[in-house]
């Protein structure tokens, strides 16, 4: 690919919605002829007009989501930095195989006997997890990163509760995702903040004071939401142990450290994996995902239900555990996500992973050795996966503030980096290049990030009227809260049936 | 393997621009101590082909909805998934996007999620949906969340409604403080007796677990003269033939919404719906998609409300969900846009067609009997047989069925789920292998 | 969709060719570890130097190809009315159902009793493809349109060589599609043209007078390349036949006639079937097809070997058939296609069929009714399933030709219909809609159509610069001939290995 | 079904644009005697689910070689194709486009196909390559075809090619007028022992269809001594590992490219590849793809040569195939690709590796000998047997294998293919199985 080529553009954006193609009484699905007497559903129950769907032709829904996919970018059409998502390259032999009938088509209420290649699947896959991360036991049942949290929030509450001490709150760097307090308060926990000192570490001494006896954990992730290590974490964890708690791990930035180190070797407790991030399971357009959770032979007992079991003939599901949590899904997770998070575990072994996290770490330090001039790093530490680089200079000279770069950056043919995450950085630009991305892609984002910075200065229209090659250019986010379509209405303007 | 582009030379020419010396220096703030010195014990890296050949031995080992006929359900259950669906909603462009933060460059996606807010709309009768939760079951969950204030934190469940959604409900609530009581449902149906003060919400199932209809809009009245919410959980198969929660006076609307587009996966990843009043959309969870204009005036799409989320509000947001079911949600959209409302009309027919005459042909085996043998039904079919339910969809299994579904508090509960894809010879065959089965016949299971 | 909203033009054309991407000893597959000895191919046999195949990691051969396609219209990015192509909407189910592992995954030499599923497949797909044309035996072997005119010619010698009469000549009619004549010559005959009348249909009273002992057969579609019926049908037929020839019927038009009239009823010998038209099975770029030929009873001992034969215990293939005129392919044909074929057959069913070409020759008709007084039809007669206009007045008036008009159309939404085609029409605009277009896109099309024309008037930069929507604006194919560039060559110009 | 979107409304309005009240007068003009008066003779249409059921009956009726360990080949082989290739390949922006008239619109495919056509030049070692043809024996035929002139007609073909391919040379020839004459080879290779006048090409299968190599460059100096050309019948899996035919003189290349990005599916659709010397290029059959330059001066293909096919030459085209195999030769690319030089080198010695194992195994079972034991040979063997090598081949059906292919002239000689995937514990319990087939051990077949 030459340099600045537009990402994508693709199609135009006018084409109206789905509602608005076909005609009335036309349709695309077919039945065979029943040949069982119909339905005898009392009329009092039934509906009296029927739902607004589409009439459409096959050929009309298949041009229709054709024209939308070829509007979206995806890492299958260019570079896509975002940080704290380790957007990398998804293995498509994992999207073939999860899809043989014998893993797509199995109900989750079958009998153990009759779905043992799933469940050793899953087995194999939690001792492989718990592997990676130095954990004892693992749930699958998570269907994503935040429920993970929320999960080893109520194992952390169940933990204490059967030790009779009612504790309050749980610990959080200021930089943390916004799952972490998100997820506290669902688990009934209150956040409180650990600021960072000037390295953009955990500030040891400040964690000291706020640990007490209503302090249920911390939750951390390392390398932390920075990028950088927290070099002082076995420290932290001892110190949130003599004070009783607990200390979670954020595994969305696993991908820096497989084969370095793991969370139980620095003294997690419990541990959450986004397997849509480091596993590279698709999560298109915003999920599904899953976000197995590990934890240390103590909190065992609370791991949800069911579970999977290995007997001497073969593997079953255990529903019955007192201890336990409970549920945190209808049935067992996000199990075709799991499947291809399994493949990936294969595919890669032991030595394919640490060569992930050499490759991940190597292309954030490179690219941000790159930028050093253009978008200064925040903070001196080496960083590990990912970084954050600030357009703060270049808004004080130039006006032009992250988000005016980013949609240059659109134009010269990039999906831009996350923008102002984390909300402590100001003008933040976190850059996650993950391992899958060659060096001459590297180089040519940092090209265009230098090209936009420069531009910032001799010819600022360039940013602020960014992005003109895309199907639409910037949208009124304001107009939309405000107006809240949050359906869509025919031009008449009638309410929905 | 890995999928690494790195060549010896990348590597070589890239730390020298680093400034190190190797790979590993760029590890050296990890502290000694949390080091691990030694390889991941795990099995080396694997050719594709081989691992290839390991997945399809493993998938061999489970025995498919295509072998097995299946009438199991309760929630997940075994719809045609139309193949111009797979295709679509795979796309590359979409399936190795993620959340829509430069709208620009994603209005595929937000188009469509556009779309599938519209037809849940549709679907509900309500005003609003967001673009998809885990599953029914945290959709549940989400949903009481909505309602639960400083001074009303029980919730009245309906024992109609599924054990396993009510099992994932408690689990929650350990984590936001909600009360989850039960009242009894003697005649396989019907409201609360009576609404405690600090009542949030009540909870029913329609059609429930067992395939028996509601009087949602009694128990609605009932709620709502208590001054709590209405949380009604639909099956939306049913929403061609039944009338939707919006008609019948729900505050809130949660579904599993599995049967559109997905495959069933062993029950993941499954689609949870959730649409409610416009007056209760800052409090939804997740994400929504609005519709704007461009700075050139022309239609487009940006996620909205975005104050209610984690990553702005923190804790103060209203669910801590982040990555959720979009591709489902895709899927979904597509799937019904197939379907269309003659299609999901006759759909459900079909469902309930099937279940009358199941309903009939079992409760005639020896033995058997409808569990609410006066309950109007739409597509499941609750029986009381003579022994342990899941002794006999054992002994079913090997004669080429997936039964149904034993009710996890009642073990001689056995309920058989209908979809539009089982036929009169396979009912036929289901009552008359159940039939042997009770009476000891055939071969050993 | 919006009129005239752009057909695609996606991502930019500039993004070099694969052998520009990647790095030398960067790599995509890998082994598994082997535990044989190595292989003992002689030194004087082993290759000097690698063949220069691009070196790239997966996530580069992702990217290019999906951008390539981005690139690229089809039938699922737009309205395609290319004439005589019938470019249909192609059913999903039989995209997934041929990929089934039972159909895609054995081998040509597998033991009769070890593919009956496929055996039974194939003969009942020859069952149905002689019921839609009225012959009594088909062969399935040939995997394209062309492969079956030449594999019908063939059968043609070998019957006119049993009754020890050698001819000469096949007559065709001037519009005929290349592949007759190109055909004719593979067949070892001469071809004859026979002139159309003023209605553009065959001049009886020329072939009446071109028919001689010397002629081996007659080849015609119908509807005719101009999409019109041949009316005097039965009267061409009885003529050849009276003449000691055999009837050849091209099948590319057969979408305008299922239920209605077949072939045989005619009084056609043979048939051949474009699988890829009729039957919609998907033939990206330019193929695969597959060409079945159908032939009257006396024709049968000729078909290729091998054969599907139907005996009491299952199906078998059949070899030995010392009159049959050998092999058309190395194995069974293009089966994969056929299976697509046969799923469209039993989609459709007699209803389904009958409905496709009644649809087909309403939207040709309802669509050169839109264009009447824009590009007025070249010939009185009703056009069947497509029909030809001329472009020819509108460059008397403006100097603007076929082609301007066709490159404009792309500028405004569209892919243009075939130009320049038949040759015996001046400024040639066929146009073959097919039934799977809604009415709203024929409107809209046409609509299309008439601003160009418009266009060509007022504003012929329009047409003379289009299309500039596009990855490429209009390409030098004469210097392409000239230079004959046929293969990539890195820029320092070395020869391939 | 059928998928038309005509409503009956849009047919009435249309009707009345065209003039006509009905359908069927749109069919007026065919004459009342060449009328169909009846429905056709096929089942009514059926829903997709219905079809889809039928169709995976059908699949489960076939054998697959995930069942049966095969070691068939004979052009076409079991080799893995990596997952990327489907989803690539079949990109519907691919699949539902046509020949591409329009390059403005179709650059995605053109460049595809130059990509192609340069790594077939690559791997051949020759000078240009089409776009693809029908498969590996029509390549045959049209590379004889373009070797004939007025007064060389004959076509001298080696006893080591494969009979199949001879066969399809042979019907094609009916129509050509080439005398097609077949030598000997007793040694199981070698040149002809003379090249009579009137010769236009001798042809050569290198390596042969006893997987035996063949002295090209001889046969080459000995063809274009007598004023022949030089076909070789070359292997593409091969090329990583043997010399190219460019570099043995060949003057034409043709191979059977469905190792390469297409599954077996019986035997189609394949790719045939065909390429030659810049001298010959005007009569290639077939698409060819060319750089150019548009009006702004940017990169861009189009199709080229055009005036050699027949849409644009008729009867005087270098052949009569339009529709071809476009698809399999963008897999193939993609395939390529994957590849690289090192993997495609890699995949060759492994053929080679276990078809040496296979030979020493094969040849120790008692009764088993090599066709021609001291030939070299690459990853076919050939094997003479006891008995009828269909007979065998049938039995070690049962055994889960498929053993080979019988030789077509030679009932008793077996070929047994190797590719990448077998293994040594594959091979080693083929040779058991066959040692007990031949023993007439085990269980009856
Ligand atoms: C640091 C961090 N923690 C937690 C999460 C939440 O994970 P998920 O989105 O899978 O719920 C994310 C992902 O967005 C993240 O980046
Ligand atoms: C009228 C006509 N005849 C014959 C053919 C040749 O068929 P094929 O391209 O399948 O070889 C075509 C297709 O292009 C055609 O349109």
């Amino acid at each position: 690919m030459k340099r600045g080529a537009p990402v994508r553009t693709q199609g135009p954006a006018d084409g109206g919605t789905i509602f608005e193609e076909g005609a009335p009484g036309r349709r695309a699905s077919s039945f065979a002829p029943s040949d069982l007497p119909p339905a005898l559903v009392p009329e009092s129950h039934r509906r009296a007009t029927p739902p607004r769907l589409p009439e459409v032709a096959e050929i009309d829904i298949v041009r229709h989501y054709t024209r939308l996919s070829q509007m979206n970018h995806g890492v299958d059409t260019g570079f896509y930095p975002l940080g704290s998502c380790s957007m990398k390259y998804n293995p498509k032999v994992a999207e073939v195989l999860a899809q043989a009938p014998g893993f797509a088509r199995i109900h989750p209420a079958q009998p153990d006997r009759t779905v043992q290649g799933t469940l050793e699947l899953m087995w194999r896959l939690e001792r492989a997890l718990c592997e990676i991360t130095g954990m004892a036991r693992a749930t699958l049942q998570p269907p994503a990163g935040a429920c993970g949290e929320l999960t080893g929030l109520l194992m952390m509450r169940a933990y204490h509760g059967d030790r009779g001490d009612e504790r309050e709150t749980v610990l959080i760097p200021a930089a943390a995702h916004g799952t972490n307090p998100a997820s506290v308060r669902s688990g009934g926990y209150r956040a409180v903040t650990v600021p960072a000192d000037a390295r953009g570490l955990v500030d040891v001494a400040a964690l000291r004071d706020a640990l007490d006896g209503r302090v249920a954990g911390l939750m951390l992730t390392n390398p932390n939401t920075l990028g950088l290590f927290e070099r002082d974490i076995r420290t932290i964890t001892d110190l949130v142990h003599e004070a009783g708690g607990l200390v979670y791990y954020d595994g969305a930035n696993l991908n820096a450290i497989m084969g370095r180190t793991r969370p139980g070797d620095m003294g997690f407790d419990i541990v959450h994996i986004n397997t849509h991030k480091t596993f590279a399971t698709p999560h298109g357009g915003g999920g599904p995902g899953a976000g197995p959770v590990g934890v240390v032979e103590d909190l065992v007992p609370y791991l949800p239900v069911p579970r999977v079991e290995r007997t001497d003939d073969g593997y079953r599901t255990e529903d019955d555990v007192p201890s336990s949590i409970g549920r945190m899904h209808g049935f067992h997770g996000n199990v075709g996500i799991l499947v291809r998070a399994y493949i990936y575990v294969l595919l890669h072994g032991a030595d394919g992973l640490a060569r992930v996290s050499d490759h991940a770490v190597l292309n954030a330090n490179y690219l941000a050795a790159l930028l050093r001039d253009v978008f200064p790093p925040v903070y001196d530490e080496r960083p590990m996966h990912e970084f954050v680089s600030s357009a703060r200079d270049l808004k004080a000279a130039t006006g032009m503030r992250a988000t005016d770069v980013a949609k240059r950056v659109i134009d010269l043919g990039f999906h831009p980096s996350t923008v102002y995450f984390p909300l402590v950085v100001e003008e933040a630009l976190m850059v996650e290049p993950t391992e899958t991305e060659s060096r001459a892609t590297l180089e040519r984002f940092a090209d265009a990030l230098a090209q936009a910075a420069e531009e910032a200065a001799s010819d600022p229209d360039l940013l602020r009227e960014a992005p003109i090659t895309t199907p639409v250019r910037r949208l009124d986010e304001v107009r939309a809260a405000r107006e809240l379509r949050l359906s869509w209405r025919p031009a008449d303007g009638a309410a929905p049936a | 393997m890995d999928f690494t582009p790195h060549t010896p030379a990348d590597v070589a020419a890239m730390l020298a621009v680093v400034g190190v010396d190797s790979v590993d220096a760029l590890f050296a703030q990890i502290p000694e101590d949390v080091r691990l010195d030694r390889a991941l014990d795990l099995p080396p890296g694997a050719a594709e082909a081989e691992v290839a050949g390991a997945l399809l031995r493993l998938a061999a080992r489970n025995r498919t909805v295509d072998e097995l006929v299946c009438f199991a359900a309760g929630g997940v259950s075994d719809h045609y998934v139309p193949a111009l669906v797979g295709g679509l909603a795979g796309r590359s462009e979409f399936a190795t996007s993620y959340t829509p933060y430069q709208p620009e460059l994603s209005q595929g996606v937000l188009q469509a999620l556009f779309e599938f807010q519209t037809m849940i709309v549709e679907l509900t009768g309500m005003e609003a949906a967001n673009a998809s939760l885990y599953d029914g079951a945290t959709a549940l969950a989400e949903a009481v969340a909505m309602t639960l204030t400083a001074d009303r934190r029980t919730v009245l469940v309906s024992g109609g409604v599924d054990p396993r959604l009510v099992a994932t409900l408690r689990t929650y609530s350990a984590g936001t403080g909600a009360r989850v009581e039960t009242w009894e449902v003697p005649a396989g149906h019907g409201a609360p007796d009576a609404i405690p003060g600090g009542t949030a919400a009540v909870v029913l199932q329609h059609p429930n677990v067992y395939g028996v209809l509601e009087d949602v809009r009694a128990a609605a009245a009932a709620a709502h003269e208590a001054g709590a919410r209405l949380i009604q959980i639909f099956d939306p198969v049913s929403l061609g033939v039944l009338a939707p929660p919006g008609d019948l006076d729900a505050d809130l609307a949660v579904g599993e919404g599995q049967p559109f587009g997905s495959q069933l996966q062993f029950g993941g990843p499954n689609l949870g719906l959730l649409a409610c009043r416009m007056a209760d959309v800052r409090k939804m969870p997740g994400r929504i998609v609005g519709e704007t204009v461009d700075l050139d005036g022309r239609t487009g799409y940006v996620l909205t409300l975005q104050a209610r989320e984690q990553h702005i509000r923190r804790e103060k947001a209203t669910s801590n969900i982040c990555t959720n079911q979009t591709l489902m949600a895709l899927a979904a959209t597509i799937h019904l846009a197939w379907l269309g409302p003659e299609g999901l009309r006759e759909q459900g027919e079909r469902c309930a067609a099937a279940a009358a005459y199941a309903a009939d042909r079992l409760a005639g085996v020896p033995g058997v009997t409808r569990r609410f043998p006066d309950a109007p039904i739409f597509r499941d079919v609750a029986l009381v047989l003579p022994r342990d339910a899941d002794e006999v969809i054992d002994r079913l299994v090997d004669r080429g069925f997936l039964a149904g579904v034993a009710h996890p508090q009642e073990p001689t509960t056995l309920i058989v789920g209908l979809t539009e894809r089982r036929t009169r010879a396979e009912i036929d065959a289901l009552a008359d292998a159940t039939a042997e089965v009770l009476a000891g016949v055939g071969i050993a299971g």
